[in-house]
């Protein structure tokens, strides 16, 4: 897969769709999207980087034991601010009730508690995928 | 109700997040990764209790997360029957908890215990998550995370038989939770709810116009739990998963995890299909044949074996097969029985793993027949062996007579002798293979043969601990009893 | 209370053998001294816990009670008595007299049990700890037999407890002597009985069922063999009483002609164990094999259900006890003493070991129904109830069978003390061995068959003596369905 | 007739059946492993597909806010709920597949009968 | 029209879906497992949940398809 061809067109794209999954995490409460699928095209990028250069780029790009920190981090995240819900008299992983504060509707900072849910699933996704992918083809872990 | 008003969730949360800040604390502070997820499962069994408490006093009570209504929320029910599963499994997976401390690093390589940790609680917590969930769509997603991270307890042993095992297993679970879905959807085409309890009054209206599709999914349920829960024709994944897994993973596989799913299966069949659709087509009956058979054949199969782990697993569905009977006899004592044979099935299949375990740890020795004379060597063991295996065949004294005698005595009052006369010959086919290895292990003039490593104390308190809950179970059964009757009396 | 110390009285140390011995004559004592009480017709129920809901551990003091549980302590002492000499050369040790108190507990808790659901415990508890005993020499052979009989004690626990279940389905309770509990005859009631049966009719080595009886007896140490066929099979014979007492009622069994199964099934346990008994070469076998036939005169004396036949089958209890006592402990003795078993190897034995011998003659006799010793007695009352009963051909099958006794027992005894050791001279070092090696056994295995020798005199001498009359009194507390 | 006009105007549930039964027949048939993976997902979504055909309405639009409140929406929470189970399906075939590779590793083969073949030997 | 499309789309999965269990290049199941899946995403959008169209074509689409092809990259190509 040492090809100069993919290698300048994934150079070229990788952060274009990286920008874009970040776009479609954030965006996920307004219009169709969100954190899995903003998250499935984030880990896709960093698999293309991996498969377009060598593996060795890849693991640089994303090292193991960020990323497996970071899968954590993305799942105990999402369990605090449920937890935070809680701390502020709602729910669990109540919204409006909690008091997370609300914007405008239609603008990005305006649904509270789901922004940082789904900016931490985001998280977890792409790691998570990048992980898998890296476990199955190096074998080894 | 104040703080406690939360716990139905947080009894889920607080096993998650211990499973995401494991490997972090293994990675970083490898000391205090056990004891995390032992506190994690100690505040949990303290929600429980308080939980329960409350529940008797004040009536069962609601969860809604995230506030949301149903049925369009999830929806937590804390009612008298789900805590005490959840009792049963927060206790029981404590205890095993504190034994695999000691096994697991016989058995695993140390760069995965952080990960063993993970798996553990998040299987705890999905279970209980499938015991408190009042929404079939949630219960969907815990029973499929609870397949994965029961697969993965297996295969993280990493031995081909392993390996195989769990790969078999999560096929077959993949099918069950595909039909599952099935269901699910089928319900929710005729009523439009998710809901257990908005399903059940929407279905007494929905049967006349769409019989077909809520038998189906009955079916479907049936298949998809009776897979999952090893029910007789769809067991063949259990005894290849169980036997070759790690000994903690095999306590917990078979003393908790099919448990859970013969729970699921009796909330569709109590809180989620009316009694019309029951009464319409004879589903319990299905469910009561296969069970008498599963009873009968299991015990066959486990006659036939020489690896002593294969028959512990064998005699699972065996006994698998009592709960289902509980369920499918349809009467508020065959439930007492039933559940009483959860809590009792559990801690006694996890003590006899525990003891194979052990023998493992100790001696190496798998094989049934070279087990002559053990009990001398290992005398803790082989006594909690003798114990467990009493009340396995339901000697009087132990666990393991009381549900059947509630079984039993069901089976009689609904008039059908048929189901004692299974319960009995099933005890005599239990005892005629548990019987020769006590025998074997104590009384045999043969001296044991094999190297014996020493049995670190733990362990050994582990199976003591378990010894005196079986006796307990046989003699001050009525607390629990009068409880179980109380919940069953809902739903008759 | 009483029974409750009885059955702690559990334990193994050092002064074990005193200490087994101490415990077993304390719980003699302790039984004995309920007497007055008893007599006077005194009756106690008393709950200890409850397991379930209508259905607990509970203690019944009544004759009945009374009278089986001073019997099997009192072989129960004598026995513990004799071990102590027996075991002496036997291994584990440790084991045996822990296990051997632990049975004497359980076996006076069948006695004493309140309802049937403790009764099925202790039952279970005693069958499953006797197994200990049973393959305590842990030969091949032993293991064999223990196999046999803890698969078929486990058949009958679960006959038992599926009995129990309808009992309870049916009548809502299983206290013993709150009078009847299943008045009306029923297809379920007819079950429970057939499962009464098999699960007590097991233990009592009752025909079909008798199949594991004689190999586990004669593997067992001797003492253990005494207190298997003496007390043991006893308490299959007691569960019974108890279900056709106090379960159902005479009166409807008679009237449905339930009995008549019991009846059946009895007779020809009489018969079969005699006649097989005939064929055994191996002593113990011999006399495992009689007593079949034997607890088949007590079950008859329960199928006929007049008041002469069940005082012979009490009484029958009693002396079965004490003579097949004697004939185990004898036959132990020689065995301890010889290591022969065969029985054609025992001629000429009685000069050896003369008293040995005596009171094994004097069993023996009593066994066969010679007039002035106590099996004459028992033998006599079951016939006088079966002629009440107008069943003269119980008589005839009674007969038969004392002369089958005869004809196996009396040529144990006759050679033993006519016959010169090896006459037909077929082995030379027996002779040799004979000659110079047996003596007397020791003294303390003596005064015990001594003891229980006299007994039998004295219980067979005396036709109004204080267990007869206990019997009697017994019959007519049982048939008027447990109340004065 | 009514059954076939029945069949027409539920295709949907038809297909999704068809494809369902599809799934699973592979799935338990197949020896090969990867292949068993393959016919899981296409079990999965054609369930999937039935949930949502389940809460689509005729006409109806995407359940997006916009400036006009009158449309008919589809329901939404048929597709909230089968977002979450394509993520689980997707898991489980990501961790199958692992096990798969693994499997591989030690028998060489990734055929299920030849692997419990070489078990049967052994 | 639109009608007419859907029916089409079915059927194109039906035939994928057959195509899958028969073909014994994995490869090529594969890809045609991944065309399937963007059938699928299709079929949602049609149904007006296009939230679940996105996410099938990223992650049952595409992950799914990365996964696969990871894994037979590992192993054996063909049946």
């Amino acid at each position: 897969m040492e090809d100069q061809i993919t290698r300048i067109t994934s150079r070229l794209v990788v952060p274009f769709i990286q920008v874009y999954g970040i776009y479609i995490i954030l965006h996920g409460h307004l219009s169709p999207g969100g954190s899995f699928s903003g998250g499935a095209i984030f880990g896709a990028s960093l698999v293309l980087v991996a498969l377009s250069f060598n593996l060795e780029a890849g693991s640089k790009q994303i090292p193991h034991n960020a990323a497996s920190v970071l899968e954590s981090g993305g799942a105990l995240g999402y369990l605090i601010t449920g937890l935070v819900a809680i701390a502020l008299g709602g729910y669990y992983l109540s919204n409006k009730a909690a008091g997370f504060p609300m914007g405008e509707a239609g603008s990005l900072f305006s649904a509270g508690a789901i922004f940082i849910i789904t900016l931490f699933v985001g998280i977890k996704v792409a790691s998570t995928i990048a992980t898998l992918f890296y476990y199955i083809i190096e074998g080894e872990k | 109700m104040g703080f406690s008003e939360h716990f139905p969730a947080l009894i889920v949360v607080v096993l998650f997040f211990t499973a995401f800040i494991s490997p972090l604390l293994y990675r970083w502070a490898r000391k205090l990764a056990a004891p995390a997820v032992i506190a994690a499962l100690l505040a949990a069994l303290a929600m429980v209790v308080v939980l329960l408490i409350q529940v008797q006093q004040f009536g069962i009570y609601y969860y809604h997360m995230g506030g949301w209504p149903p049925p369009w929320g999830i929806e937590f029910k804390a009612d008298p029957l789900r805590l005490y599963i959840l009792v049963v499994l927060i206790s029981v997976s404590l205890w095993i908890f504190i034994y695999a401390l000691r096994d697991l690093g016989h058995e695993l390589k140390t760069r995965v215990i952080g990960w063993y940790y993970t798996l553990y609680s998040v299987l705890v917590g999905s279970m209980a998550g499938i015991a408190l969930t009042n929404d079939l769509f949630n219960l969907f997603v815990l029973m499929e995370i609870c397949a994965i991270s029961a697969c993965a307890i297996i295969s993280i042993k990493e031995d081909r038989e392993c390996l195989e095992a769990s790969f078999k297993y999560l096929i077959l679970s993949a099918m069950g939770t595909g039909c599952f879905l099935l269901g699910v959807v089928m319900l929710y085409m005729v009523t439009g709810y998710l809901n257990y309890s908005f399903l059940y009054q929407a279905l007494v209206e929905a049967f006349d116009f769409y019989p077909l599709n809520i038998f189906t999914a009955a079916a479907l349920f049936i298949v998809a739990f009776g897979t999952k829960a090893a029910l007789f024709p769809l067991h063949v994944w259990l005894p290849d998963a169980h036997a070759s897994a790690p000994s903690p993973s095999s306590a917990m596989l078979s003393g908790l995890v099919i448990k859970i799913y013969a729970f699921a299966l009796f909330l569709m069949f109590y809180e989620v299909f009316p009694r019309v659709v029951l009464e319409a087509v004879p589903l319990s009956e299905i469910v009561l044949w296969l069970a008498a058979l599963g009873a009968m054949f299991g015990s066959i199969y486990a006659m036939i074996q020489t690896d002593l782990k294969k028959m512990l697993a064998y005699s699972s569905i065996a006994q698998i097969a009592y709960i289902f009977m509980g369920i499918g006899l349809h009467h508020s004592l065959a439930l007492v029985g039933g559940f009483y044979h959860i809590m009792v099935h559990a801690v006694t299949k996890a003590m006899l793993f525990m003891v194979a375990g052990v023998i493992i740890y100790s001696t190496g020795v798998r094989r049934i027949d070279q087990l002559t004379g053990i009990g001398k060597v290992l005398p803790v063991t082989m006594v909690a062996f003798t114990i467990g295996s009493a009340s396995m065949v339901g000697i009087p004294g132990t666990g393991g007579l009381i549900s059947k005698w509630y079984l039993a005595l069901s089976a009689l009052e609904i008039g059908r002798p048929i189901f004692v006369l299974v319960i009995l010959a099933s005890s005599l086919l239990n005892a005629i293979y548990y019987m020769p290895i006590v025998i074997n292990a104590f009384m045999h003039q043969d001296e044991f043969k094999k190297e014996v490593k020493p049995v670190p104390g733990i362990m050994q308190l582990s199976m003591v601990v378990g010894m005196v809950f079986i006796i307990i179970f046989g003699f001050f059964s009525k607390p629990v009893v009068t409880l179980l009757e109380q919940a069953a009396a809902l739903f008759f | 209370m009483t029974p409750v110390i009885m059955y702690s009285c559990r334990v193994s140390d050092l002064f074990r053998n005193t200490l087994s011995i101490v415990t077993a004559a304390i719980t003699f004592i302790l039984t004995l001294s309920l007497y007055g009480f008893v007599v006077g017709g005194g009756e106690i129920q008393l709950t200890l816990f409850e397991v379930l809901p209508n259905l607990e551990i509970s203690m019944r003091l009544d004759l009945l009670s009374f009278c089986l549980a001073a019997l099997a302590s009192f072989v129960w002492l004598l026995c513990t008595i004799y071990s102590v000499d027996y075991m002496a050369k036997e291994h584990a040790c440790g084991r045996y007299y822990p296990v051997f108190i632990f049975t004497l507990g359980s076996c006076q808790g069948i006695f004493f049990a309140g309802d049937l659901f403790s009764l099925f415990v202790f039952f279970e508890l005693m069958s499953l700890i006797a197994y200990i005993l049973v393959i305590h020499e842990e030969t091949e052979e032993a293991l064999k037999a223990g196999y046999k009989y803890l698969v078929m004690t486990i058949i009958g626990g679960l006959a038992l407890f599926f009995g129990m279940i309808i009992v309870f389905e049916l009548g809502g309770t299983v206290s013993l002597g709150v009078g009847v509990i299943l008045q009306e005859p029923s297809m379920l009631a007819l079950l429970a009985f057939i499962c009464f049966l098999i699960g007590f009719g097991m233990k009592a080595g009752m025909f079909p069922l008798h199949v594991w009886l004689p190999d586990a007896h004669p593997v067992a140490p001797s003492p253990a063999s005494a207190l298997l066929s003496g007390i043991m099979l006893k308490t299959g014979a007691y569960g019974l009483i108890r279900v056709i007492f106090h379960v159902f009622s005479p009166e409807m069994l008679q009237s449905v002609g339930w009995n008549n199964i019991l009846a059946v099934l009895a007779v020809i346990t009489i018969l079969l164990g005699s006649a097989v008994a005939l064929t055994q070469t191996d002593i113990k076998r011999r006399l495992a094999y009689s007593s079949i036939s034997q607890l088949g005169y007590v079950l008859l004396g329960l199928s006929i259900l007049n008041n002469n036949a069940i005082t012979g089958a009490v009484f029958h209890i009693f002396s079965h006890a004490l003579m097949k006592s004697i004939l185990f402990l004898a036959a132990g003795a020689i065995i301890w003493k010889t290591g022969l078993r065969v029985i054609a190897d025992l001629k000429g034995i009685g000069r050896q070991m003369p008293v040995t011998m005596g009171c094994f003659s004097v069993a023996a006799l009593a066994m066969i129904g010679i007039p002035p010793l106590n099996g004459f007695l028992s033998k006599w009352t079951l016939a006088m109830g079966a002629l009440d009963a107008q069943m003269p051909l119980y008589v005839l099958v009674l007969l038969v069978s004392s002369l089958l006794n005869a004809l196996y027992y009396l040529p144990i005894i006759i050679p033993a003390f006519f016959e010169m050791p090896g006459d037909n001279g077929h082995d030379h070092h027996d002779h040799h061995e004979f000659e110079f090696n047996i003596q007397e056994a020791t003294p303390r295995m003596l005064s015990v068959m001594i003891i229980l020798a006299l007994f039998t005199f004295i219980f067979g001498l005396t036709p109004n003596n204080i267990a007869f009359s206990l019997s009697r009194v017994t019959a007519e507390f049982l048939l008027l369905g447990g109340a004065f | 007739m009514e059954t076939l006009q029945g069949i027409v105007d539920n295709y949907y549930y038809m297909v999704a059946i068809i494809l369902f039964v599809i799934g699973m027949y592979t799935m338990l048939t197949h020896s090969n492993m990867i292949k068993k993976v393959i016919a899981m997902n296409i079990m999965d979504a054609s369930v999937f597909l039935m949930f949502v055909a389940v809460g689509y309405a005729h006409g109806s639009q995407a359940p997006i806010i916009r400036d006009n409140v009158e449309i008919i929406y589809a329901n939404p929470l048929p597709g909230a709920l089968i977002l979450t189970g394509i993520v689980v399906a997707v898991s489980v075939t990501a961790y199958a597949l692992s096990l798969v590779v693994k499997i591989y590793r030690y028998y060489d083969t990734c055929d299920y009968d030849e692997i419990c073949e070489m078990r049967s030997k052994e | 029209m639109i009608e007419i499309l859907n029916i089409l789309l079915l059927l194109f999965l039906i035939v994928c879906a057959v195509g899958v269990a028969y073909i014994r290049d994995l490869l090529s199941a594969v890809i045609l497992f991944s065309s399937f899946g963007l059938i699928m995403a299709i079929i949602w959008q049609q149904l007006s949940a296009p939230d679940v169209a996105m996410v099938e074509a990223a992650l049952g689409t595409g992950v799914v398809s990365l996964l696969l092809i990871a894994a037979i990259s590992k192993t054996r190509r063909t049946e």
